[in-house]
């Protein structure tokens, strides 16, 4: 029997395999596909304080082994979010994880005393990188001292596990995590999407209303993995790998370069039941090979 | 409920070079599926395509456990789809989004065009077991652009345009003489291209007549879980593949 | 008929359409796949001062839509080249354009000084983007006042056409293009590679000897695009865009989005021939949509 | 002179279960083809395969403008070349890379192993065109992976070893009677595996004989335009895709 429980700082995961967010909605929409209590945990779609109507159509876009979207943080509130969706969705056995969005520090911290409040919660995950939105959003993120403000004020505001979202838009990723885990982070997530672009040469004009657009999927893998490989050197907390994420094989080398869990993202969108399969053939892994731990795995690559 | 299912693929019916209908069969079949639900096919063995594509049921078979889809080759896709061997695995996500509302008294139209005729097939039996008298106007370029009408005529009267003439009367749907003069329906269907819909949504207001309109839209995840698929109604963005792919032309502002 | 002659500041070339430096030998070695005069130019292999062994094998791994290399900036010398190289391929009536690399400033200018007697050899691309080596190179192009540094010294030993090649590992972009426009650069090439890394999940190794390589191909060129049309409002001077340009529609867009020139890479290992039928697509595009010249491509993308 | 050209897949010979023979036909055929030349084969239809594969060329014929490939399914791409349809497809650069040198005088040993016999069908013609003795020592695991022996033995005395003495003398090509005492031969030529090659390398070397190799690795373009597939040498690194596939041992400092 493998033992699959990780630990993201003070939070326990009952497996390493989590649903990222904005790829999931609030889990609800794959009931019909698998039992949603098998799963680590669900990082639900993006919160602000207030309702978002989000960007405008078109907000996809196909590229090769990825796609981009620009959403733009379309959600109700968090308010909406406490009140009428976590009630649906808390009987769930697994961690619940919001994703804390704001144009400002002010918001995020807003948004975060509202959740601190709510009982069954136990963790949430601090967008810095949202790069669909004019605001706020990937503008603290690639910057070291935002960085490290809104961590440090957010930390204040909020008593249980917190996660801080980086991006991967930046030059040195390992600085901000360093940053973000002086400021008293618990936990680091990476990586968010990259800013991309697409252009109908028909049309000649972009494929996305706003232009530029996040870039997610087996695509930018290789440059996930390496930035994970590389915060996981520079910083002692734990960190929650993604970025192209599409089968059990990738979630391992995550973990291997250094990830003591993992989100699978777009890989929802093609195969909805993919997040079971992947615990699966993590399970699988570590006893063909001799793993009696799943945690073993972290950091585990012979470099 | 949704499923996601491996089918076989059972056939082809070519109706011209770019237009098909492929029939796949799987082992069961989830048959609670309504008009203007559609899939998400994964498509197999292209490269180069990284998603499913949405495509609209266009019919099924409880007994034998195939299902339909009517598929017009705009791209590597749609293309793909309609070059798979007898036999071959295509899975499925299916059926999703919304559905017309048969109407349960009056007369109905259904205008479509391009691969916008798909849901109808459905649709026309759904208004017929509720006694509706249905009329059907489907718009081509030309005579070898307007496919399905036999089936269409089980359910109901079928009138054609073409822009060349070469069927039915000569112009755009919009230009039918059904919409000149008296004009009695009760209810509008309609799916093709936007300035189609657009056009028939002002006939409908002008009428003040309700009327739905199926979206295309750009998606991702068809369930309602990724928010790529949106279109802006008078109530804000809405999302297409869960609140819709069919809504009431009013709620578009149409 | 359309024109297709480019100007890539006082560098003119026949047609926007050039391969891409370590993708494409020393342009002999595609000789027998099509006539070499017909491309705008051709930027041979990294060169420097002293010949380097490059990086231990594996140098080489595939990933979803690209691939990872790790060749470390094997060549024998920009000697050798000069002498040994240069006069077998300078018949053709292509532009030829090496890549200058070095560790230090002064080996950088020493390369550049060598090539600046060069007859025959109208421009240079200063490669301060290579993620393969461990001095210099990338460390160059990813903080500004060193690539505008570098660029300084190269513009005093350089008489004729200076193209810098940026590295796209950077949070902004457009500040490092402004930061060498102002440094006297005549034209910049992006993107090079992005850092990325591969893990073999069964032997729990990296898949390069170097751990982390330089991704490119399709999968990057939603990136690419982005930071061409971003550095395209940012300088005044030309670009010459690239990464993961596969055939002509790509190249359009690349266009379309700012580049003056492109540069096909990865693709020459897949087609051989691409280049050319590149060129053609890009004459075709132009005469269905009624550009009488392919320069008025450029930035003509409706945003 | 290197080509690129479209091939049709023109049959498959199967050897087992993970081991086939796929034969391409074309319209024309370059045929300065040498023992140890290899094509660069873009996989058709395989979404996960970006870059082309690099296998031996088996054979040819310049009759019937066929080549062909000896081939062992060990991923994505080896799996998906083993199920293409007749008449498809299938683009080819060849010939690549540089080739054995076959001896004028003497007696030839040719030692291969798993995929590594693909060249040897070629140099055995060469050699027995020379009129040189040849033994072939062929080894695998059991006698269900020992192939192609019908065909080397048109060129020379056949010897097999499997680890599980199913076929042939028990255990690795490496234990085989013919290394043991008087040992006659004035070159070898090996392929296969690399802990394999460098024993037989060291036997040559003991025995002052010359061999060659043909080294795999992971190659890009297979022209030498990249650099990206080098080994070690004792003048450095050499591209194995033009400076071989293949070395002499010496060179390789094994
Ligand atoms: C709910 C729904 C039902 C549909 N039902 C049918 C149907 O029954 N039959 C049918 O033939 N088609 C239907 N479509 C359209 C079909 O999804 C697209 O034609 C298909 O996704 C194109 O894929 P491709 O790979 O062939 O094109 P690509 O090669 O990806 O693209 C070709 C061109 O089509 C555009 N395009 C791609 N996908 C879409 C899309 N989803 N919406 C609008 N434009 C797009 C691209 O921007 C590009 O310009 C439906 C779409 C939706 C959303
Ligand atoms: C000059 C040369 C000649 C060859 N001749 C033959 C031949 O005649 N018959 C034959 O069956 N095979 C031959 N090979 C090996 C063949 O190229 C690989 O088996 C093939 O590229 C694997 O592709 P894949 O998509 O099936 O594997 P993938 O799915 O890409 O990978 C499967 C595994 O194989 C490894 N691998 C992939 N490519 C190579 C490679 N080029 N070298 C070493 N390991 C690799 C990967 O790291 C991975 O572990 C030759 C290789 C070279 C370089
Ligand atoms: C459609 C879509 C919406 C997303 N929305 C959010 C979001 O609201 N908050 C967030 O932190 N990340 C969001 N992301 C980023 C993902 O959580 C994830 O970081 C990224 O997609 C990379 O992982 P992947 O390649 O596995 O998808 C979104 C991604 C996609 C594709
Ligand atoms: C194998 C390989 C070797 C490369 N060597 C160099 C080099 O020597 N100098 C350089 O400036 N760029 C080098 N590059 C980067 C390419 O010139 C190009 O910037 C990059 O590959 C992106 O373009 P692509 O996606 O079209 O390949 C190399 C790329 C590859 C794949
Ligand atoms: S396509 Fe994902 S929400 Fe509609
Ligand atoms: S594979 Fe490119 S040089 Fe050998």
């Amino acid at each position: 029997m493998v033992d699959l429980k990780v630990q993201m700082g003070p939070l326990q995961l009952k497996n390493p395999v989590c649903t990222a967010s904005g790829t999931f909605g609030f889990g609800s929409e794959f009931e019909d596909f698998f039992d949603l209590n098998r799963l680590g945990g669900i990082f639900v779609k993006g919160l602000t304080l207030k309702h978002r109507e989000g960007n405008d159509y078109p907000r996809m876009a196909e590229t090769a082994s990825g796609m981009l979207n620009a959403v733009g943080l379309q959600n109700k509130g968090v308010d909406y979010f406490i009140n009428s969706i976590y009630p649906e969705i808390r009987h769930y056995n697994t961690e619940i994880i919001p994703n804390v969005n704001g144009s400002t520090v002010e918001d995020y911290i807003a948004v975060t005393e509202k959740l601190n409040e709510v009982e069954g919660i136990n963790a949430i995950e601090l967008n810095i990188s949202c790069p669909n939105v004019k605001e706020g959003g990937m503008a603290f993120g690639v910057s070291c001292p935002s960085a490290i403000a809104v961590t440090e004020a957010v930390r204040k505001a909020y008593d249980k596990t917190l996660i801080v979202k980086l991006s991967p838009n930046v030059t040195d990723i390992t600085e901000i995590a360093k940053g973000v885990e002086g400021a008293g982070a618990d936990a680091v997530s990476l990586v968010n999407t990259f800013l991309g672009m697409a252009i109908d040469a028909q049309s000649r004009k972009p494929l996305l209303s706003t232009i530029t657009g996040g870039l997610s999927g087996p695509a930018i893998k290789p440059i996930a993995l390496r930035m994970v490989w590389q915060v996981y050197q520079a910083v002692k907390i734990p960190i929650s790998g993604m970025g192209g994420i599409m089968n059990a094989t990738d979630a391992i080398e995550f973990m291997l370069a250094g990830a003591t869990s993992i989100q699978v993202g777009t890989a929802n969108f093609i195969d909805p039941q993919v997040s079971v399969k992947i615990i699966e053939g993590i399970e699988d892994y570590c006893e063909n090979n001799g793993f009696n731990k799943a945690s073993n795995l972290v950091g585990a690559i012979q470099a | 409920m949704k499923h996601i299912q491996d089918f076989k693929v059972k056939g082809y019916r070519r109706l011209n070079p770019e237009n098909y209908i492929l029939t796949l069969q799987g082992e069961s079949l989830e048959t609670a599926i309504y008009p203007g639900n559609f899939a998400e096919i994964a498509v197999p063995g292209a490269p180069g395509i990284f998603l499913r594509r949405p495509i609209s049921i266009l019919d099924f078979n409880p007994v034998q456990n195939t299902i339909g889809f009517y598929i017009k080759a705009i791209g590597k896709g749609t293309r793909q789809l309609g070059r798979l061997a007898e036999g071959e695995t295509v899975n499925l996500v299916y059926p999703l989004g919304n559905s017309f509302s048969a109407i349960e008294n009056g007369k109905a139209l259904i205008v479509g065009g391009g691969s916008g005729i798909a849901p109808f097939i459905q649709l026309g039996r759904a208004l017929q077991h509720n006694n509706i008298q249905t009329t059907f106007l489907i718009g081509g370029r030309t005579k070898n652009d307007v496919f399905l009408t036999d089936e269409f005529r089980e359910s109901g009267e079928v009138l054609v345009t073409t822009e060349d003439g070469s069927l039915g009367e000569k112009g755009m749907v919009t230009d039918h003489s059904v919409f000149k003069g008296e004009f009695n329906f009760d209810k509008i269907y309609t799916c093709g291209p936007d300035p189609m819909m657009k056009a028939i949504a002002s006939i409908a207001t002008e009428n003040n007549i309700d009327c739905e309109a199926s979206l295309e839209n750009m998606m991702a995840c068809g369930i309602g879980a990724c928010l790529c698929c949106v279109t802006p109604t008078v109530n804000g963005n809405k999302v297409v593949c869960t609140e819709g792919p069919v809504f009431n032309t009013k709620v578009l502002g149409w």
